[in-house]
């Protein structure tokens, strides 16, 4: 059912305009070299929902103005501090966030997953999160009067995108203890994927690599990029490059630092 | 943003002072939780952890060796939610005098004047956890103050609310406080070696409750710094290499 | 934090009176070997959940006397027709039934594993399965006016109890595709295992193996049982017995028949 | 209880007819799923993979050859959820004339006077998978009864009801049958050849809609039989071994 695809352009040729994109967090697969693709699609208004948070590739995304709504727990540049574009454009007020609680993120994508048409989630009472997230509700415990439960509405994205170690030729694709691209995928309506390497081998034969193995079933396009999380790091192939993130901090803090990492980054692959 | 260069013996006695206070504050725990951008309260852990003699078992988050979940990014908060996480660390922004606590930003939401990365699991561990740490390198007004200017997760809950977790210390440079939920406030525990009452005074934005003399935090003896030093060498190393070269003195 | 055991009677000796005991269907690992020592312990007044369906294994216990409730969605011995001794408890009255459908059964684990207070299912509105079901209740959709939908609560098990290929002595416990068991673990307050290998190497250490691998902080106790699952199979080891099964089921349609089946089988093991 | 003993050659020819009705009934489909215990409809929806050259896929449950489900026993309803199955079919001890099925036991609930295995995942999938297929291999009135005893699922709901998913068609050794969902009545679509519309009707325990003259049954052809005839050589002889000898006419 899967397409493996020759080039990251044909990989993200269909994230049309006011997409809602899903994007894993750093540890688990993030697809850097495809999302350059998509920055010359020239796509904008993109909803993009860090599951369940969010760091460079965001930070990039909105420094580049093509990102109306951010849906996450945070964004972040890890050991280089806060995500220095997200943070100019939540001052300029021109990208709207709905903030989140990492849980509710992950709650919110079962939902979908499972064909639930809510869920709760504990917690949250008393957090101004609630007070600003006009889709999340409170409701009564059917099961225990007097108490207060909020509930959450599915998040379905119409586009997954992450990088993972191996798919093979169907468009089966491993991802190890990375379960959370599992339901990712389940629960978008299109999962594109790039990976390290294709290989020969159909993944679901293999008793031991299948039950880590995303199904072609659930993934829409696979294309090979390797050190395609780069500079952020893919376990098992690779360690985030330190260096190339503190040096992207240190650019984005000014617009025009920004602008010149851009074009330097764009021209790079 | 990481501060770079060696760190003098000033700044790894007072690391080691933090480290020790924290791994006491894990008394029997079972299952301490660490996120990865934690240093001190993961060397913290693993010390206790060492301490237990096998008994406490830390997870260190998105590291593949020191974590054993294999359940996607969704394990912690499904573990905490059953029960099986007995500690957790968190930082805050802002940090008030009712242990709310702000990682999103400052001033008018949403077009805060500094945004910070956002609340992270904050709002759902902080009510599951049963013993919430609260660390901050920093203590000063800016960040200790009397009322936050957003709550990513609060510090009590009104009763009904389901809270089997919550605030239990608060530890910075120059101070150990122990929450009191009923009272919602922070009593100071013990002041740190060098450190005043006066100075602490200063440079807290809330009001707390507080002995006329208060106990001075215990300093580690030098047994605990040669445990300490060991597990920093032979396992912080491997997740903060950074941070261990700095508070291994050169010897490490 | 689990321990590996000697014996099968080390392995159930928690397993006290009305204990609420989750076991996974035919074909994800039947802890069968296990089950025969359950029944020398002497328990009575079990409370059974099959996830999300049962079969000899749980004939055998009602046959035995030993439960008092079974909570799942079918009770059958596959090709070889309905289970025999639950169909004449159910008659007699002396069993208590809880009849579900195979999703509401999942969802209430998952419930159980999320720390969600309830958790909604589609469907089941018009199923007679919701009139006999006090513990399931229909509510609004707080996102939906007058879209009825049935909410569920958490089913948290006192013990799970099942089969899988291998282990390690640290009691990390390899479950190849049977997703279901890593849900069954983590809902459950205490979790026991068989299994047909104890591995010396820690299988968290090994990266492909790891994503399969139910960590030992899940796990209570473990015990090697080689065909423990027998005669049912499993998977990448040994095929069900079809005529241990056909034979069990000819002899299960009487009480004298099972009790002659009973003595035989509790002296085989 | 699996019945004993090899095919004679009229049991096969039926057999045959069942299948390609069956194959006929997921055209258009992209993904079917089958449960285990299910030979005819799987031979069925594996039949109709071959003739959809590769567009269709066919996951049965709980082999591991022939699904590709990696998430467990919980994929199926995730993925019928998800709009990801077409097509799933249903028994029941008893099926009734508005489609109810019952697969829990005869007479007054909970003391069934015969006790079935239960509703496995009927209560889910029949409101969620748009084209549920009933089929029974007894037409009998013991089996098509006017009403059920106990609704295991709903053949249909009432408006307001979520309910993407139901009954199309119900196939038994007599005849096919269409559901109409807003009449909520079968239509008698055909007859099989060298059964009579006066045999339905005797052996049907509910009302339904015929036309005077019913259609025959299409009865699959050389060409079709031999694919078929590959089919459970190749692959259902994997996966219901005992049920492949005995279609394959002694030659397979």
């Amino acid at each position: 059912m899967a397409e493996v695809v020759g080039t990251l352009d044909a990989l993200v040729a269909d994230i049309g305009a006011g997409a809602v994109l899903a994007v894993p967090k750093d540890y688990s697969g993030v697809a850097m070299a495809a999302t350059r693709a998509l920055l010359r699609r020239g796509v904008r208004g993109l909803h993009v929902v860090g599951v369940p948070t969010c760091g460079i590739q965001v930070d990039i995304l909105v420094g580049a103005g093509v990102v109306a709504t951010v849906e996450t727990s945070a964004v972040t540049l890890g050991e280089c501090g806060p995500a220095p574009r997200f943070g100019a454009a939540v001052r300029a007020g021109t990208v709207r966030v709905l903030d989140a609680t990492c849980p509710a993120i992950h709650n919110a994508l079962l939902a979908s997953e499972k064909g639930l048409p809510f869920i709760p989630i504990r917690g949250v009472i008393g957090s101004d999160l609630l007070a600003h997230r006009a889709d999340w509700q409170v409701v009564e415990n059917p099961f225990r009067p007097g108490d207060r439960v909020v509930v959450l509405p599915a998040i379905r994205p119409d586009f997954a995108l992450f990088h993972a170690p191996l798919a093979d030729r169907l468009g089966n694709v491993w991802i190890g203890r990375k379960r959370e691209l599992m339901t990712l995928a389940h629960a978008s309506a299109a999962t594109l994927v790039t990976v390290e390497e294709i290989s020969d081998a159909n993944l679901l034969d293999d008793p031991v690599r299948s039950p880590a193995t995303i199904p072609d079933l659930y993934v829409t396009r696979v294309a090979a990029a390797p050190r395609g999380a780069a500079p952020l790091g893919m376990t098992g192939c690779y360690a985030a490059d330190g260096a190339a993130i503190e040096r992207y901090a240190r650019m984005a803090r000014t617009a025009e630092g920004f602008a010149a990492f851009l074009e330097e980054w764009m021209a790079a692959g | 943003m990481s501060d770079a260069g060696p760190w003098g013996p000033e700044r790894r006695a007072q690391t080691a002072l933090l480290v020790a206070t924290i791994a006491d504050l894990l008394a029997g725990c079972r299952h301490v939780a660490v996120g990865q951008q934690s240093p001190i309260p993961g060397t913290a852990a693993l010390l206790a952890r060492r301490e237990s003699a096998g008994r406490l078992r830390v997870s260190v988050l998105d590291s593949d060796r020191l974590s054993s979940f294999t359940n996607g990014a969704s394990e912690l908060f499904d573990c905490a939610a059953e029960g099986r996480i007995d500690a957790f660390f968190l930082s805050g922004g802002q940090i008030d005098g009712r242990a709310n606590v702000n990682l999103v930003g400052t001033g008018a939401y949403p077009r805060s004047d500094v945004r910070w990365s956002g609340s992270f699991g904050s709002a759902f561990l902080y009510f599951i956890v049963p013993r919430v740490i609260l660390f901050r390198e920093e203590h000063s007004r800016r960040v200790l103050v009397e009322k936050v200017d957003f709550v990513s997760a609060p510090g009590t809950s009104p009763p009904g609310v389901y809270r089997p977790g919550g605030p239990h210390a608060l530890v910075t440079p120059l101070a150990l406080f122990r929450f009191d939920r009923a009272a919602a406030r922070f009593r100071l525990e013990s002041v740190h070696p060098g450190r005043t009452l006066a100075e602490v005074l200063e440079h807290t934005g809330f009001a707390f409750d507080y002995a006329a003399r208060p106990a001075v935090t215990a300093t580690p003896g030098a047994a605990r710094l040669a445990a300490m030093r060991d597990v920093v060498r032979e396992e912080v190393a491997e997740i903060y290499p950074r941070f261990a070269a700095r508070l291994l003195d050169g010897a490490g």
